[in-house]
């Protein structure tokens, strides 16, 4: 709030991959953008249409390519532009979340927010507080590379 | 008082003040937009020499001296009703404290009478341990040359035993005193860095 | 809820060793016959109140910080207090805890967790006990009188801070006259300020205060002002001669603590409440004692 | 494929924080790609211009714009490159503007991520192919949710226009707020006199059908085809029969009912007619106050009816209407102003809001028009108004400004004078916004020629003392407090969302704001349109707003619709799902998740069930291709091979190798 002091800019970039639905959070992200809301860089958007074209696979793939983090975002429960993609997305990110210790990720590494296009001062916190977990994590260092055994013991 | 004639900006106008409140009191003082709810709410306002909502005012424009030599700032009883009803949901209450202690800190303080008591209630604070009332009443109406202030007060209050003669001191006024010291100590080293 | 086994941790204040030591009085007297058994902190000290603030919000966090963690180290979880001035600067040392933690415990060098909880005796009264307690357990009424409730400012504000009943309109003393039978009309002036500490410094200010709160009480018919802090007691009864000088009033307006009240209601004698203790004389209010539960019930609920 | 890259500089907006030279250079070094450039403003004519010749001269087969966002200029660019020949879904947007110069000032960072975005646009890109869109009629009747005057207006330009209207009205009568108007600013002319006529308008007309007392249950299907169930709401009279003759609302014993045209400043019978005026003019019981429907006694309006058409067995009815497009015109309701406990928390009788005011001055209202107090019906002689109540107050979570105060404020408080000469009226204010055409100027006279008392600053309490209530306030520009011994207290009460704004946009697939206000597509380009296709937006649902405001959003949306049916088809878009019949294994999942039922089984001549998309319902989800497990129905424009390619080339591309 009041100690806004800019971050230092010379950080090093970690990847971030975002999948935000065209309605609701891509706009958010938009609005965020319009008005001027300061975000850290490491966020890369891919546009879908729904959350619920999010395949788990989408995620896998990613971390496994090497992305050091992944964000997806959509509309609010009950706000889904296509009336129930959001719920199929939530039920399948959640599972998604509960496996991803057997492969070694940081659950932490992985997360899905709900933002609409209104609420640009959202999607800055979300991205600035996401980028910082992900500073946090340091950079992916791959598969099995970090089993984190409370992730895993949460599954059982 | 200081006086305002004409302000030549940004000459005038003290950032680092600013900054200071904002990050002391916790509070954005650039959310104020001068509806003045916080002086219509306010007991105070018709012996303060500037409202409430022109200190906030004179802060927004740096006026460091200005603020920290009015009397308003000793003058506010910590009464709350100002951030109760700000709409802006800024704890004004608290930023008027946080004024008052950087006035302590700067050796601006406006009301003498004020910071004596304060002085007074504290001395008496590290001594005892407690606020030893009557001492302290005392103490403040002879060096606030106020002999006769609430004199009238004084018999009623003996007759109903409200004044006890002799102080309690706690066994851990050592302890206490302390506090004093080592609030001194910290404060010493902050003001160093 | 079981109120045989209520303990918990009970911090006076300076003020009520001294000018209010009725209120300290009938506190522990009326917590004794409500079961509620106070631990009063050992070797407490003074919570810095309002000059410790002023001088570094540290300095009374550390001074108020010292009570409550002497109350954690006897394993309770609730500190109550009489006073609001302590209740304001106890809960400050909480927040000064929550926000500048590493400063605060330096000075303070006692184990402290932050995790007691602070409430006045007006919160204990009114969540703990509830007026329908109250209600079943009164044997003198106060059947007919209007009683007026003056709260003051720190109660119930700010609303974030006190956690406290209603920031503009409390009703929480409203409702324990209520259940007394007392009749209570709107008090427009209930959480204005009385003045605060400028009795000692800067008394013309609270002349000029004091006086609109007792005029007020005049005009809505009222027997007697009910409060529950110390400042504004002294303000209101101790310096209500001042007022009258000030205003070239002749005000004989009795200001008593609702723990006072409440202690008459439920027929602890009024000695051991400290009824004498008070200036303006309150005896005419307590004079009758009408044993008439059943009739109370009714009226209060009409 | 032959790709060309454009990264637009949009003037500095881009340019300052991304060296835009240097993404189109590296642009350059991708597989396809033979032609980058950047460009000043590259959705401008020369700018397209120039996209088509370089389609031209490289030979281009697909481009790429970095540039805004997609949501803002995609269709132009779309249609720039199927000017010049190509299929207009050879064509990707990154986005470089909204998600990176606008976000960060670091120049560096922010061209790594422009060049990053360009290269996920390139590989996407690479797997697109040319789409066809294919065409549906269009049922040329549209839905106007609202009567109030902005879809009144709204109504009635359809109307006149030659289309079927269906209007559908939560209140048994439409007018809306403005019905309850006494006067409006600037030139007080009388409100029922000019909003009277277009209601008789709206009933008479014989293309709209108006269903009053109902609501919509719920909305199905798109643009051009809606299906749309209305519920009837009982109103224990049968409409066919009653003349409203009245004669039953005379006769009512149950005088004690809520009296909600009049704000609750009077109670009305439990069978009531709203106002002499209604549209349409006929009575309803309401059933928590009628005798009869609570007690089981009474029935005199049944006895007394002269045409039998009191029904105490009338349930709720649901009837269906398919319409090619919706307006949506549902206004709004007041800030509850019982949040505010110094201002008496709506307990005080005498402090009242704006609205219930207007009631008050109205010749119509609950005191045909004399001003007096609704505690004791004395005359104040004092009266004060306090703006900004419920407005431009983040403590309540409204931050916004109502926009409408300020101007009604003075307007009552010229009438207040008019009617009571040697009253007094003082205004609380924190700014006067009257930016309309003869605002300023009629603020102005309710100070020179009034005599209205502006005072700058909030008030802090209100409290009752006697008969009188105590205004406590600041003059800002003095520092000095205030107190007025006042005898009214108007609160100049804000605008919010319509009760039920939430439920209604998730019926329609509409987007709102977090105060419930409803989304339009663009807040300067597209104010009437809404994400959903074929729904449009009018008066203050969208937005705090006046009535000539409301009325030109009505014409717009009106206009909106015209634009619609002004062709008899419509494009479907070609970006949706389609089964790969080889590989679909007929598990039938695609059709249990797709929320549009767009999906149905086809059986091939081998006997064997495959899923088939009915192209003109399925929205383009993609909810089933996450679902397919031999992902065998693919979303067209957004395969898993489009977005996998894109992670692809973003993760394991050189960064990080």
């Amino acid at each position: 709030m009041v100690n806004s002091k800019e971050e230092s800019t010379t950080k090093k970039d970690l990847l971030i991959v975002g999948f935000l639905c065209n309605w609701c959070s891509y706009g958010g992200a938009d609005t965020a953008g319009v008005c001027r809301f300061n975000q850290p860089t490491d966020l890369r958007i891919i546009r879908i249409p729904c959350t619920g074209r999010m395949d788990p696979l989408f995620v896998v793939k990613a971390l496994i390519y090497g992305a050091d983090g992944v964000l997806v975002s959509g509309c609010h429960p009950k706000d889904c532009h296509y009336n129930e993609g959001n719920f199929y997305a939530r039920r399948r990110l959640e599972v998604l979340k509960q496996f991803l210790p057997f492969m070694g990720i940081h659950t932490d590494r992985f997360r899905y927010s709900w933002v609409s296009s209104s609420e640009g001062r959202l999607w800055q916190q979300v991205v600035t507080e996401f980028s910082e977990t992900i500073h946090g994590l340091g950079p992916n260092p791959g598969v099995h590379g970090e089993s984190d055994a409370k992730g895993m013991m949460s599954f059982f | 008082m200081a006086l305002l004639n004409s302000l030549r900006m940004p000459r005038d106008c003290d950032e680092s003040f600013i900054h200071q409140v904002e990050t002391e009191s916790r509070q954005q003082i650039s959310k104020c937009y001068q509806c003045g709810n916080c002086s219509a709410s306010c007991a105070y306002t018709y012996v303060y020499d500037y409202p409430v909502n022109q200190i906030m005012r004179l802060i927004q424009l740096g006026q460091k001296e200005v603020v920290l030599r009015s009397r308003s700032i000793w003058l506010c009883a910590d009464c709350q009703a100002c951030t109760t009803r700000c709409p802006c949901n800024i704890d004004i209450a608290r930023v008027m404290e946080t004024l008052r202690f950087l006035s302590v800190e700067e050796g601006t303080v406006s009301i003498k009478d004020i910071q004596l008591f304060y002085d007074e209630f504290l001395n008496s604070v590290k001594t005892f341990g407690r606020v030893f009332e009557t001492g302290l009443l005392a103490t403040y109406n002879l060096k606030a040359k106020k002999l006769f202030t609430d004199i009238d007060l004084a018999p009623k209050m003996l007759k109903k035993g409200k004044l006890p003669i002799i102080p309690h001191r706690i066994r851990g006024r050592k302890k206490v005193s302390d506090i004093f010291k080592r609030f001194e100590d910290y404060r010493n080293k902050k003001n160093l860095d | 809820m079981n109120q045989t086994a209520k303990r918990i941790a009970y911090y006076p204040g300076c003020s009520v060793t001294g000018t209010a030591v009725e209120f300290d009085q009938s506190t522990r007297a009326l917590c004794a016959a409500l079961g509620i058994e106070l631990v009063e902190i050992p070797d407490w000290n003074c919570c810095g109140s309002t000059p410790a603030h002023s001088y570094d919000p540290l300095l009374g966090a550390a001074l108020a910080g010292r009570n409550l963690a002497l109350a954690e180290e006897m394993g309770l979880d609730v500190v109550m207090t009489p006073c609001p001035s302590c209740l304001k600067a106890l809960k400050g040392a909480l927040r000064e805890y929550e926000e500048k933690q590493h400063a605060f415990l330096n000075i303070l060098q006692m184990p402290f967790s932050g995790q007691i909880r602070a409430i006045s005796v007006l919160q204990l009264l009114y969540e703990d006990i509830g007026p329908e307690t109250i209600r079943k357990k009164i044997r003198y009424g106060l059947t007919n009188k209007v009683v007026v409730p003056y709260y003051g400012c720190l109660l119930s504000r700010p609303p974030e801070f006190a956690q406290f009943d209603d920031p503009e309109n409390p009703i929480s003393m409203d409702e324990l006259l209520q259940a007394m039978g007392a009749s209570v009309p709107e008090f427009p002036y209930k959480t204005e300020c009385c003045g605060a500490a400028y009795g000692v410094t800067q008394n013309h200010i609270v002349g000029k205060m004091t006086g609109r709160i007792l005029d007020m009480a005049r005009r809505l018919g009222a027997a007697a002002v009910a409060v529950a802090c110390p400042l504004c007691q002294q303000n209101l009864d101790l310096r209500q001669s001042q007022v009258n000088r000030y205003w070239h009033t002749t005000f004989q307006m009795p200001v008593v603590y609702i723990t006072q009240l409440l202690g008459f209601a439920l027929g602890i004698d009024p000695k051991k409440l400290g009824i004498d203790k008070l200036f303006v004389s309150a005896d005419d209010l307590f004079k009758e004692k009408s044993e008439q539960p059943e009739k109370l019930t009714e009226s209060t609920i009409a | 494929m032959r790709i060309g890259v454009f990264i637009c500089k949009c003037g500095t907006n881009i340019a300052a924080t991304v060296d835009t030279e240097a993404v189109a250079r590296k642009a350059l070094e991708y597989p396809d790609v033979v032609y980058a450039t950047d460009y000043m403003y590259t959705c401008s004519e020369p700018g397209q211009d120039e996209i088509q010749q370089a389609i031209e001269e490289h030979d281009l087969q697909g481009v790429v714009v970095a540039a805004c966002s997609p949501r803002m200029h995609e269709v132009t660019f779309r249609r720039a490159v199927e000017k010049a020949g190509l299929n207009r879904y050879m064509f990707e947007q990154a986005n470089i503007r909204e998600h990176c110069s606008w976000i960060s000032k670091d120049t560096e960072a922010n061209t790594r991520k422009a060049i990053d975005l360009v290269r996920m646009s390139v590989e996407k890109l690479r797997f697109n192919h040319p789409l066809f869109s294919s065409q549906v009629p269009i049922n040329k009747r549209v839905l106007v949710i609202g009567g109030g005057i902005s879809g009144i207006q709204a109504a009635l330009d359809c109307a006149e226009g030659g289309l079927d209207v269906v209007m559908v009205e939560r209140e048994s009568t439409i007018g809306g707020k403005m019905a309850k108007l006494d006067k409006t600013f600037p030139t007080i002319d009388c409100s029922s006199c000019i909003l009277g006529p277009k209601m008789v308008d709206v009933a008479q007309h014989e293309n709209i059908h108006l269903y009053a007392y109902s609501e919509i249950e719920s909305v199905s299907g798109y643009m051009g085809n809606f299906k749309v169930d209305i519920r009837k709401k009982a109103t224990y009279v049968d409409w066919d029969a009653c003349t409203g003759c009245g004669l039953c609302t005379e006769k009512c014993p149950a005088k004690k009912s809520f009296d909600g045209f009049n704000e609750g400043l009077d109670t009305t019978t439990a069978i009531n007619i709203s106002f002499p005026q209604a549209i349409p003019r006929k009575a309803k019981i309401d059933p928590k106050y009628c005798w009869y429907l609570t007690k089981e006694k009474c029935k005199i309006c049944q006895k007394i009816c002269p045409v039998d058409a009191i029904r105490f067995d009338m349930k709720d009815e649901t009837v269906v209407e398919e319409v090619g497009a919706i307006i949506v015109a549902t206004g709004f309701d007041l800030v509850d102003h019982s949040v505010y406990g110094e201002y008496g928390g709506g307990h005080y009788p005498d402090v009242i809001t704006g609205l219930q005011f207007e009631r008050i001055l109205s010749a119509s209202g609950p005191y045909d028009g004399h001003i007096i107090r609704p505690s004791d019906g004395k005359e104040p002689k004092n009266i004060v108004f306090i703006a900004c109540v419920g407005s431009r107050d983040p403590s309540i979570g409204r931050p916004y400004c109502s926009g409408i105060c300020c101007m009604y404020i003075a307007k009552q408080a010229i009438l207040a004078r008019d009617h009571i000469p040697d009253s007094h009226c003082y205004v609380f204010y924190m700014d006067i916004r009257a930016p309309g055409k003869n605002y300023e100027e009629f603020v102005r006279r309710a100070q020179e020629d009034y005599g209205v008392q502006y005072i700058r600053g909030r008030v802090g309490k209100i409290y009752p003392d006697g008969e009188h209530l105590i205004v406590q306030g600041i003059d800002t520009l003095l520092g000095l407090q205030v107190e007025v011994e006042a005898d009214l207290v108007v609160l100049a009460t804000g605008v919010a969302a319509s009760v039920g704004a939430k439920e209604l946009a998730e019926k329609l697939r509409i987007s709102y704001d977090e105060y419930g206000f409803y989304m339009e597509s663009h807040p300067k380009l597209r104010p009437v349109e809404t994400n959903t296709a074929g729904v449009f937006l009018a008066g203050v649902c969208q937005g705090p707003k006046d009535i000539p405001a409301s009325v030109a959003q009505g014409s717009a949306a009106a206009a909106k619709t015209q634009v619609l049916f002004s062709r008899d088809t419509i494009e479907t878009d070609p970006q949706i799902a389609k089964v790969n019949e080889r590989m679909c294994i007929g598990c039938g999942k695609c059709i249990d998740v797709c929320p549009f039922g767009s999906i149905q089984w086809k059986t091939l001549r081998d006997g064997s069930q495959k899923a088939e998309v009915l192209d003109t319902v399925c929205q383009g989800c993609g909810l089933c291709n996450a679902t397919c497990p031999p992902k065998a129905i693919q979303l067209q424009h957004c395969t898993d091979d489009q977005i996998l390619a894109e992670i692809d080339v973003l993760c394991a591309g050189e960064r990080h190798g």
